[in-house]
């Protein structure tokens, strides 16, 4: 598989430095060390900062802005930054209300956050952080680094990036979040697999016709390797997963994201939302939004995961307030 | 040759030739079990150990050279190993702190330091198919060369075996953290990145010293 | 490649479902005939109608809503939509002011809008057409069908239904898009090729090294074979061609979209635009917006597009008008 | 047999047949120097178009079921095919209109204003490398054939022989017209679809008459 890039090595900076020249209306792009900072931040407004390995954008740059985060903080390619860029991003935004971290739940995100978080301390700068770990693939155990953080991140990001803008304290947007958490679950199944810039290589081989099922986002192989099926199966077994293991009421409402892995045409991902959509209907849960595109990729890896969120009034209040970054914007 | 100084700094840079080299290699381990970035992230990360090495003031003991190594591995590794690393040589570092000839025993204050740093940071066990088995395969035979009344340069050496050892008993364990967790029983039969790496690190040690 | 689809068939209609279920607030999607059409019509507006094979999406469907489309329709995969639909989604826009149809340049599309165009004047329907040719990769001659329609029909369907929404005639309307086509171009190279659904074959083999200069949208082979070169190559050469055929003045301002073509992840995207504002400045042209994403595919395509679309101040007030599709959304 | 409206039907019931039999390699030859669909348009249209051909009243002409046909072809095939074949047919009715059975200069009159509806919708011309290079050898070799006293059945083989060659002849023409034209020289050596899928259809023609 070909890659549109120079030196390998260059990759997330070249990247970055696009991106920053597509919007500078919304982000500034600082280099050593690396991280994004919305424009114009908000005087007294805690600060909502994510990061992580690069290579699922739009997460995490494509949501800073008004409304999401105030900073995002890329690694290497599928590497955790290390702790003095999510400082410095951590320091750019703090406006003497606290910053709250969200991370993904991988040993390295967990560790260099933890890391930059005691540094944070140590300058009297108040950090709370949250784990986000959505991914119904893993189980949760003492015998795994437990659950990872997938596609679950965009929507959590959205309503806490909501809740900050409106105001809220640090106290109760570390409750918000650990409520969304633990009201998220995804899945992801992949039918083609990326290429990780500096090895050239596949992270794996598939056949023609087998699949990998319970993906995470970061090339690794899936729960399981399976025979290539239709989408109305492929969406089934993925759904069914992901209801097995939500948390959820009789009637409940969803917020649903369709998400493409990275090399996934949005035409196809239309047909797994159709199918998700009729077996929510036949299991009586109810739609109340929903976000179908490529969100939380995994470089040029093909396949989608579908995301679902139990909401009430108040969470869909935060999801409808307007949202203004690069990859998600409306109501302004 | 004696573990002072000079030779704290010949391990380090022994040690960034080592997996300079090898690092295709460890992303190749990283790539069956997990996502293929151990070599970059550690090469990353001695190519700056090597190059801080320089500004290690002239009379340093050798634990200032472990605390500069471990800073630099923090700031510039990232992903798990970097934090992990970092620590490691961070109580290294301190388990030898002054001393401006390292003993035989010392050899195993510092391994052993390493592997505390490590278990503690990452909540990981000898088992759980982590650069844990190497670090704690190292300090069982360091122990042992030590009871044997070998010298310092022996234990060291007798360190790197065992870290050798460590990470070729990763092959046939089911992993319990890191990324290769998510695999489960798919991961059997793959050799632990991370502890590969730390046996690449003590052979280092132990070359240097000869 | 693999797709994430059922039936061949039914892949249009089932993906056209899915979107309509997506974004019931914004678009009613009719069935027999298939067509797409803005759910809140303006009374007394002129109606802006496109459409063409499917395979291409977000385009058209994806730009139905305020301030852009009022109707898409999608043909089979690479194939135009016959008259009827066509007409149909005519007659459910008019609102007495006239309907202006933009139409890709080829053949099949400009045949049967051609036809549509007809019954609908026999209905009493004043109809206008278009036609968007901005591919630079084909020359404009009577030996071929003359430039094809590509990725700079994003832009001009942006700007003429902002022009539309502020009530602007059918003769200013169809003045200020051939105004449009004649200020844009664009040019585009495949790094991969794509997978028509009712083949499952790849339009085109492509060696390891090898990629298509110049193509369309349609999985046909483009205007030569070349080796694989990295993406600042890429972009410039892509670049060269649309300034060489740009018409312009010294420090002319752009519209710039690289535009992804099916497969290609926004990180890369990002790699290029990078480059070709690198460029743009060094040739005294001013970026005035971009646009970076998966506009106008070709199915599961790997590579990009770069268009060009020279503005003055009216154009740019267009350009940043209030649109609110599934696709393209600001200010609202 | 007699060319009258049971003909015209049996034509296109096998035209219907030949074009499913053959669709797949219709969709290769257009996936060559197209977009891989001429197949599945023309399929899509004679299914259309045998459904249709029951509703075609009792006494009708043959002009009458070459019109439905045109009407279906319109309304179905899409692409450039479709408006093409359509205005073909629609011509070819208005050419023969109310004759209860045709004459072997009706044949001629038939396919000459296809040929003409053609020429006129796409602009084209023979030597482009289209349908209309089929339809122009179809009208020669038709014209011949009447000028050698061949009766009406006869005539309309020499026009499907003809139309035949006339594909063939595509092979080596630089496209003018179609997507073909974008390729230019690379679409040198293929042969055209839609002028095959011409030459199936006068073939169904002929075949259906014997
Ligand atoms: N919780 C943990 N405790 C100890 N070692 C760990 C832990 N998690 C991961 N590791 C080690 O880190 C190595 C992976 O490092 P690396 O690939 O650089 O980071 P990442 O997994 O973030 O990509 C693994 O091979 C393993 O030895
Ligand atoms: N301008 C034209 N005049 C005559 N025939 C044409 C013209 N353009 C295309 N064709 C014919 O149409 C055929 C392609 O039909 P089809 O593949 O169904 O439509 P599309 O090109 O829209 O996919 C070509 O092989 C050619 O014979
Ligand atoms: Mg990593
Ligand atoms: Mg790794
Ligand atoms: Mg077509
Ligand atoms: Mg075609």
């Amino acid at each position: 598989m070909k890659k549109l890039m120079n030196d390998p090595r260059s990759f997330v900076a070249e990247s970055l430095a696009g991106f920053a020249r597509a919007h500078g209306d919304l982000v500034r792009v600082s280099t050593a060390p690396t991280y994004v900072v919305r424009s114009k931040l908000v005087p007294g407004k805690v600060g909502i900062v994510s990061g992580g390995g690069s290579g699922h954008e739009p997460l995490h740059a494509g949501f800073v802005g008004r409304g999401m985060l105030d900073a995002a903080v890329p690694g290497e390619v599928f590497t955790s930054p290390t702790p003095d860029p999510i400082l410095a991003a951590t320091r750019a935004v703090d406006q003497g209300s606290g910053v709250l971290y969200l991370v993904k739940n991988y040993t390295g995100d967990v560790l260099n956050f933890e890391t930059a978080a005691e540094f944070a301390a140590a300058e009297g700068i108040l950090v709370r952080t949250v784990v986000i770990d959505d991914d119904v693939a893993v189980q949760n155990s003492e015998f795994t680094a437990g659950r990872r953080g997938v596609a679950g991140t965009v929507l959590i990001e959205k309503i806490v990036g909501a809740a900050a803008e409106r105001g809220d304290g640090i106290d109760e947007l570390e409750a918000l979040t650990r409520r969304l958490v633990a009201s998220a679950r995804s899945m992801g199944v992949a039918i083609g697999a990326p290429t990780v810039p500096h090895s050239g290589k596949q992270s794996f081989e598939l056949g023609a016709d087998e699949i990998e099922f319970g993906i995470g986002i970061h090339g690794e192989r899936g729960r399981a390797r399976a025979p290539m099926a239709s989408a109305d199966e492929l969406a089934d077994r993925v759904l069914e997963a992901v209801l097995h293991d939500l948390p959820r009421e009789p009637g409940e409402r969803v917020v649903v994201l369709v998400n493409g892995m990275g090399a996934t045409p949005v035409a196809e991902l239309y047909v797994v939302y159709r199918r998700v959509a009729e077996r929510l209907d036949a299991s009586g849960v109810r739609i109340a939004r929903s976000l179908v595109g490529s969100y939380v990729t995994s470089l040029d890896m093909a396949g989608f995961s579908v995301t679902l969120l139990t909401v009430d009034d108040e969470l869909l209040g935060l999801w409808d307030a307007p949202v203004h970054t690069a990859a998600l914007s409306w109501g302004v | 040759m004696t573990l002072d100084t000079a030779w704290a700094r010949a391990w380090l840079a022994r040690a960034a030739d080592q997996i300079g080299e090898r690092s295709s290699e460890l992303n190749e381990l990283d790539r069956a079990i997990g996502d293929g970035d151990h070599g970059e992230n550690m090469n990353r990360g001695f190519i700056a150990v090597r190059a801080a090495l320089d500004e290690v003031a002239g009379g340093a003991a050798p634990s200032d050279v472990l605390r500069t190594a471990a800073m630099k591995l923090i700031s510039s590794v990232g992903g798990a190993a970097g934090p992990l690393y970092g620590t490691a040589f961070l109580r290294a570092s301190d388990a030898v702190s002054g001393h401006v000839e390292l003993s035989a025993s010392d050899v195993v204050d510092l391994t052993d330091a390493a592997l505390r740093g490590i278990e503690e940071r990452g909540h990981a066990a000898a088992g759980d198919k982590t650069m844990v088995d190497a670090w704690a395969a190292a300090v069982r035979t360091a122990r042992g060369a030590v009871a044997a009344g070998d010298d310092a340069v022996r234990v060291l050496f007798a360190a790197a075996a065992g870290a050798e050892g460590g990470a070729a008993s990763t092959d046939e364990l089911l992993p319990h953290k890191g990324r290769a967790s998510y695999l489960g029983e798919r991961a059997v039969g793959h050799r632990d990145p991370g502890a590969v790496s730390t046996a690449i690190i003590l052979k280092a040690a132990a070359e240097a010293a000869s």
